[in-house]
């Protein structure tokens, strides 16, 4: 055993972070499901899931669950082999695309190895062009969903996404060039390092300034990709029913929602690495009391989570918040108390900040905005994204090619 | 009810008299409400002569129903109930129609709008309109016996439907 | 057997059952779902060549872009399952004859000039993707520039056809 | 109803069978959609699903009976129905209704307005994906609910307004309740046209969408906003007034481009002139009053006169157990309801059940428009139209 | 190592294949995608002379055979839908008329 372990060290190691990544994520989705819910519940003066546990906070446990034991009818008439191949193509193009993203820059030492956080080696040569790679191939989910289930309105959706995707993927890929070129790699890493090159600018040297465009065109366009609102026409429920997953019960249909909250995660992801610096905090490197920033969130926000619990009406929250809080706070404690975990914590905790300020954008706008229609979407895409992005990149170019004949020295 | 009805009643009258004779066979006066009874023939010719006068100026179709007085003979009553939005006035035409022949010229040339009430009084009462368009019935489903809304359609309805029962198990259970 | 041998195979084996099943499928999305297969597994057979940039365009254009639109236009049309009458059965014999006639030919040639095409295999040492831009831009600007103008003419070609007729 | 035979499509085409059970269609309302891609090329409506045969239930109860079967009908706007029913038993008896009764008539009604128009704007939102909008407007209905239970001790069938009057006096705090909906709702519909009026998507979802030319719109009857919007001021309220709407200040909002966005434009419009209306109403309405008309053997007497005069007793128990006769004759009368010209025709023989009871729905008449408004167009201005033409499908099958 | 031969087999395996549905095949649809199997082989046999002779020029010639395929798709495509809306049939057997 110990022998095997010593020999495959980097297969052991792999495969434990893909099960706690998996694990991470999927708590992570079911998580953002309660999330959205309660966030937009709030926006339009409701209270949003609140029976199941306190704050409802055991209510994606309760989804899963129901998930897992509805009835899962197969509608006659269907293409079985692709009905069901296209919820699993879904779900593991989803899953696989956030193996590629890197969480942080620096190893945690245990064992005598160097484990890296995230899956794919941190130097991927082609990070984001096999990750347009996989978002790409994502399209046939969502494509043979709606022709496999052989009725019309996920048909339709079918149609509509796949001409959408293929729109969108333009738009999302030309956006990225600017940054590419400013970069001058296509891994992820090294496009976050050269945010980075200026350390006492903090979040003015992110790349969302200079390309403030690309960044609009991309946000935009992977928000398409990912067919959330106002772009949720493959599924608009007040047009296609559920569009093309009207005829998926059960865990057929959670395979998709969970691969729709995944690309999410994934798009939100790619946002905050390409425009925002990543892991990179964003103030200036010589400010070292912002290194507790962390603590000073989670510290504050345990102890109240500690004082939400006592006065929570049910026994079953006096007990769980507390706990929680307790050990939010008790996180929090713990980098304060060790710095060197303070320092390795300083890379992921951005990173996962800028996630969830995306995750919470994406939310913001289910809540405000209507759907676009389909034609609109096309022409939006066609006609504004695409020449848009392209006028940045070749301002980009050229901005780039003028530093290097004048500027350089 | 600014100015008093039987005024407009004299108007409409008057206007529809020089224009063709017989097609005021009475002119009624009940609550200020003006009824004209047309001859059935000229149904049509009338309804188009009060939407293109220029006095009458009758443009809006508001209404079209009809009362079935059974034992009675004629026994169907149709009414349509024209407004004029310029002259902010309202009139009814109304046509009596027999029982064994229930048949009278379509409004749906002069008014589209008459289309679906049309259908309405087809499905429910059984008076075939020549020159509808599109005369199927509109509430009910297509395979109705009878026409409900007719006096001597009885309460129940007919009792002599298929048994459906049989079938509906069948498609239910699984 | 190396490990690189094992996934060669293994990728091989995809492609080949790809094809296979391209042919054997009725139906045009069973034939599409195939082909992507193989796509795929030419994909990963061009990142063991240490193409990397290659397997990722394969996978975004051909993948993400071509078939997509197969499969859309398959959707659209509401192709049915393919009909074959007795002619077209018979078709399959010379079809088949042609085939054994290529590949006997292709392994002819390569038994012969075994040595010539066996040369040291080179690693990726050359940055790929750098490597093929610098050729791209330079070397090939012509080639490049003739590409683009054709995707133009086909996209113009695309929207002409697709044009309904004004009635 | 139409079978899907009736209308198959060509090899170019897809039949689309929209409903009846589908989220948009407000009800159970089928469209048959011949489709070439996304675009409409034919619309067949397909009606019936909720057919109650209500006009026909009418001739087998007295009159007074008969008013609960009418806040059946459009469930948006029962006591809009109530008054259209009563004000034509009403003119058949020849019956003069006391003011303080019409004031309070008119301003239940203009609440109901609001409510209705209230429903309309959040399932049209949410129909165009404008989701928190739904939940602003209900939040608000809720409050015009409550004020309905004050009153009336219902939230949706309320049977308030009755012949010859209204069936309860104003309940103690209703003042109150009116004073605090008035207060609020004018910044609460300003908010919900900060979320739409100048949404850029909002705006291009609706805007030139579902024309029909004014011509189109008065040759097919529509009537209501969706006739205001194509630049008619035609609004029962000042053209035919009842309950003493004439002694009211009020414009008629229209728009001229007759399409999804004016006609959300004259809706919004309308909420805030029913908001004045109501202010006028709340101070016409005087704290002392009859609320009935005094006609006995029609009208059921007060229960203390019931318990000390002998004809009293008697009216009560002959108008509860066999009505009243009006005299042999038909009525017409049109009302403004939110949709449009609400009509009821009341034919009577002179005896206690009304010969014919017909109403003039709008939804079923603005409804015949639909194919007019959608063909040519794309799957999601269907929902746009169908919501802006706000029907209610109770109303529509009757 | 994979010995260069061993993929230029598989090439030609893939291409014999591709020929083979492009004549057996009967859907206009299903004989394009054959064209692209056959694409598909010879990118291959590009990409393994191309590792085997350490020069670039095999992937350049990839890329340039994966526009071209692209823009043959599109207008490919655009053409099967015309004739699939004229025709009503997607059988190539059925469409031998040069005449719409």
């Amino acid at each position: 055993m110990t022998a095997f372990l010593s020999t495959n060290a980097e297969l052991v190691i792999t495969v434990v972070k893909i099960a706690l990544l998996l694990f991470i994520v999927l708590t992570v989705n079911a998580y953002l499901t309660w999330f959205e819910r309660k966030v937009v519940a709030h926006m339009q003066s409701r209270w949003g899931p609140h029976r199941v546990g306190p704050h409802g906070l055991l209510q994606p446990l309760a989804d899963g669950v129901k998930f897992l034991f509805k009835e899962d009818p197969t509608p006659a008439g269907v293409d079985k082999f692709v009905y069901y191949l296209a919820p699993l193509l879904a779900l593991a193009l989803a899953l696989t695309s956030i193996a590629l993203i890197p969480f942080g820059p620096d190893p945690i030492r245990l064992f005598n190895h160097d484990i890296y956080l995230g899956i794919a080696p941190l130097d991927v040569n082609i990070g984001i062009l096999a990750l347009f790679a996989i978002t790409a191939m994502g399209v046939y989910g969502v494509a043979l969903a709606g022709w496999s289930s052989n009725s019309k309105y996920p048909l339709l959706g079918g149609l509509r996404s796949s001409a959408q995707m293929i729109s969108y993927e333009l738009a999302l890929t030309m956006s990225v060039v600017g940054v590419l070129l400013m970069a001058g790699s296509f891994n992820l890493k090294q496009i976050i390092e050269a945010q980075a090159h200026h350390p006492e600018r903090g979040i003015f040297g992110w790349n969302v300034w200079p390309q403030i465009l690309g960044f609009f065109c991309f946000f935009v366009a992977a928000v398409a990709e990912t067919n959330r609102v106002p772009f949720d026409l493959p599924e608009a429920e007040s047009e296609l029913v559920a569009g093309f997953h009207t005829e998926y019960a059960s865990f057929k249909f959670a395979m998709f929602f969970i691969a729709e909250y995944t690309s999410m995660i994934t798009v939100s992801c790619l946002c905050s690495i390409l425009f925002f610096g990543g892991w990179l905090s964003p103030f200036p490197a010589s400010w070292t009391f912002t290194h507790y920033l962390p603590s000073a969130i989670l510290i504050p926000f345990g102890l109240w989570v500690i004082w939400d619990g006592f006065r929570y009406e049910t026994i079953f929250g006096r007990l769980i918040l507390p706990g929680a809080g307790t050990v939010i706070a008790g996180l929090g404690a713990v980098f304060v108390l060790f710095p060197n975990v303070n320092e390795f914590i300083q890379a992921p905790f951005w990173l996962l900040s800028k996630i969830f300020v995306f995750l919470f954008v994406y939310v913001w706008m289910r809540g405000t905005l209507p759907r676009f229609r389909y034609d609109q979407l096309m022409a939006f895409g066609w006609k504004l994204l695409l020449p848009l992005s392209i006028v940045n990149v070749i301002v980009t170019s050229f901005v780039i090619l003028a530093r290097m004949t004048w500027g350089a020295k | 009810m600014t100015e008093p009805a039987s005024k407009n009643a004299n108007v409409v009258a008057e206007c529809l008299r020089s224009w063709n004779p017989k097609a005021v066979a009475e002119v009624l006066e009940f609550r200020g409400e003006t009824t004209i009874v047309v001859p059935r023939e000229l149904l049509r010719a009338t309804a188009e002569h009060c939407r293109q006068d220029a006095k009458l100026q009758y443009n809006f179709l508001t209404d079209a129903t009809c009362v079935d007085r059974y034992p009675a003979e004629p026994r169907f009553e149709l009414n349509y109930h024209l407004v004029s939005i310029p002259r902010r006035e309202k009139v009814r035409l109304r046509a009596w129609l027999s029982g064994n022949d229930p048949v009278v010229d379509s409004l749906v040339p002069v008014w589209p709008g008459a289309n679906w009430l049309e259908r309405e009084i087809f499905d429910l009462f059984g008076i075939r309109f020549s020159g509808h368009p599109d005369l199927r019935r509109i509430l009910l489903p297509e395979d109705w016996e009878g026409h409900p809304l007719r006096r001597d359609y009885p309460v129940e309805g007919y009792r002599d439907v298929p048994n459906t029962g049989e079938l509906f198990r069948k498609s239910s259970t699984p | 057997m190396t490990a690189a041998l094992v996934v060669f195979f293994v990728l091989a084996a995809l492609a080949v059952i790809g094809a296979v099943s391209l042919i054997l499928q009725k139906h045009p999305i069973h034939s599409a779902l195939s082909l992507i297969v193989v796509m795929v597994a030419l994909a990963g057979l061009y990142l063991l060549l240490g193409a990397e940039f290659v397997a990722a365009v394969q996978i975004i254009v051909y993948g993400g872009a071509i078939m997509v639109l197969f499969v859309f236009v398959i959707m659209l049309l509401n192709a049915g399952v393919e009909e074959h009458t007795s002619i077209s059965k018979m078709a399959g014999a010379p079809g088949l004859l042609l085939v054994v006639a290529l590949a006997g030919f292709v392994a002819a040639t390569i038994a012969k000039s075994t040595e010539s095409v066996q040369a040291a295999p080179q690693t990726g040492e050359i940055a790929s993707t750098l490597g093929i831009s610098n050729m791209i831009f330079k070397d090939f600007v012509y080639p490049f520039e003739l590409t683009s103008f054709l995707i133009l003419v086909a996209v113009l070609g695309a929207t002409v056809l697709a044009q309904r007729e004004k009635s | 109803m139409t079978t899907v035979e009736t209308a198959v499509g060509t090899a170019k085409t897809m039949v689309l069978n929209m409903g009846p059970q589908h989220p948009s269609t407000h009800g159970v309302l089928r469209i048959l959609l011949e489709l070439d891609g996304e675009t409409v090329v034919k619309a067949i409506p397909d009606l019936g699903y909720l057919h109650t045969g209500i006009e026909k239930s009418c001739e087998d109860k007295t009159y007074s009976q008969a008013i609960t079967l009418t806040d059946r009908m459009d469930y948006l706007n029962p006591l809009g129905n109530n008054l259209v029913y009563c004000l034509a038993v009403e003119k058949l008896l020849g019956l003069e209704v006391p003011k303080r009764a019409q004031y309070i008539r008119v301003m239940m009604v203009e609440l109901q307005r609001i409510s209705s128009h209230l429903v309309w704007l959040g399932t049209h939102a949410i129909d165009l994906g404008a989701m928190s909008v739904f939940l602003y407007c209900f939040r608000e209905r809720e409050e015009i609910l409550k004020i309905f239970e004050l009153f009336t001790g219902q939230r949706m069938m309320t049977s308030y307004i009755r012949i010859g009057g209204v069936a309860l006096d104003p309940p103690a705090g209703w003042r109150q309740a009116v004073e605090r909906f008035l207060k609020m709702m004018p910044s609460r519909v300003d908010e919900y046209e900060t979320l739409l009026t100048e949404n850029r998507i909002w705006i291009g979802r609706t805007k030139g969408v579902g024309y029909i030319s004014l011509d189109d719109a008065i040759a097919l009857s529509m009537s209501g906003p969706t006739l205001r919007a194509a630049g008619v001021a035609y609004d029962n309220r000042k053209a035919f007034p009842y309950s003493s709407y004439e002694e009211f200040n009020f414009d008629v909002p229209t728009r001229t481009e007759s399409d999804c966005y004016a006609r959300y434009l004259v809706r919004v419009a309308e909420m805030r002139e029913s908001l004045k209306i109501i202010r006028q109403a709340f101070d016409k309405i005087k704290d002392e009053g009859p609320i009935k008309a005094n006609a006995p053997g029609i009208i059921p007497p007060q229960r203390e006169k019931m318990k000390t005069e002998m004809e009293a007793l008697i009216y009560h128990f002959k108008i509860f157990t066999e009505g009243f006769s009006p005299a042999p004759g038909e009525a017409f009368v049109t009302v403004e309801s939110p949709r449009g010209e609400l009509g009821c025709f009341v034919a009577s023989d002179g005896s206690p059940k009304p010969l014919r009871v017909h109403f003039r729905s709008p939804s079923y008449i603005n409804l015949q428009a639909l194919p007019k408004l959608i063909e040519g167009q794309l799957i999601s201005d269907v929902i746009a139209c169908i919501g802006t033409i706000d029907i209610v499908l109770g109303e529509v099958d009757r | 190592m994979v010995p260069t031969n061993y993929y230029v087999i598989l090439s030609a395996i893939l291409f014999g294949l591709g020929v083979f549905a492009f004549i057996f095949k009967r859907n206009i649809i299903t004989i394009f995608m054959s064209i692209e199997l056959m694409l598909n082989a010879v990118n291959l046999a590009f990409v393994a002379f191309s590792q085997a002779l350490g020069k670039l020029d095999g992937q350049v010639f990839v890329l340039f055979v994966i526009v071209v395929a692209a823009s043959e798709a599109a207008v490919g495509l655009g053409i099967i839908i015309l004739i699939a809306r004229n025709r009503q049939t997607l059988n190539v057997e059925r469409v031998d008329l040069l005449k719409l």
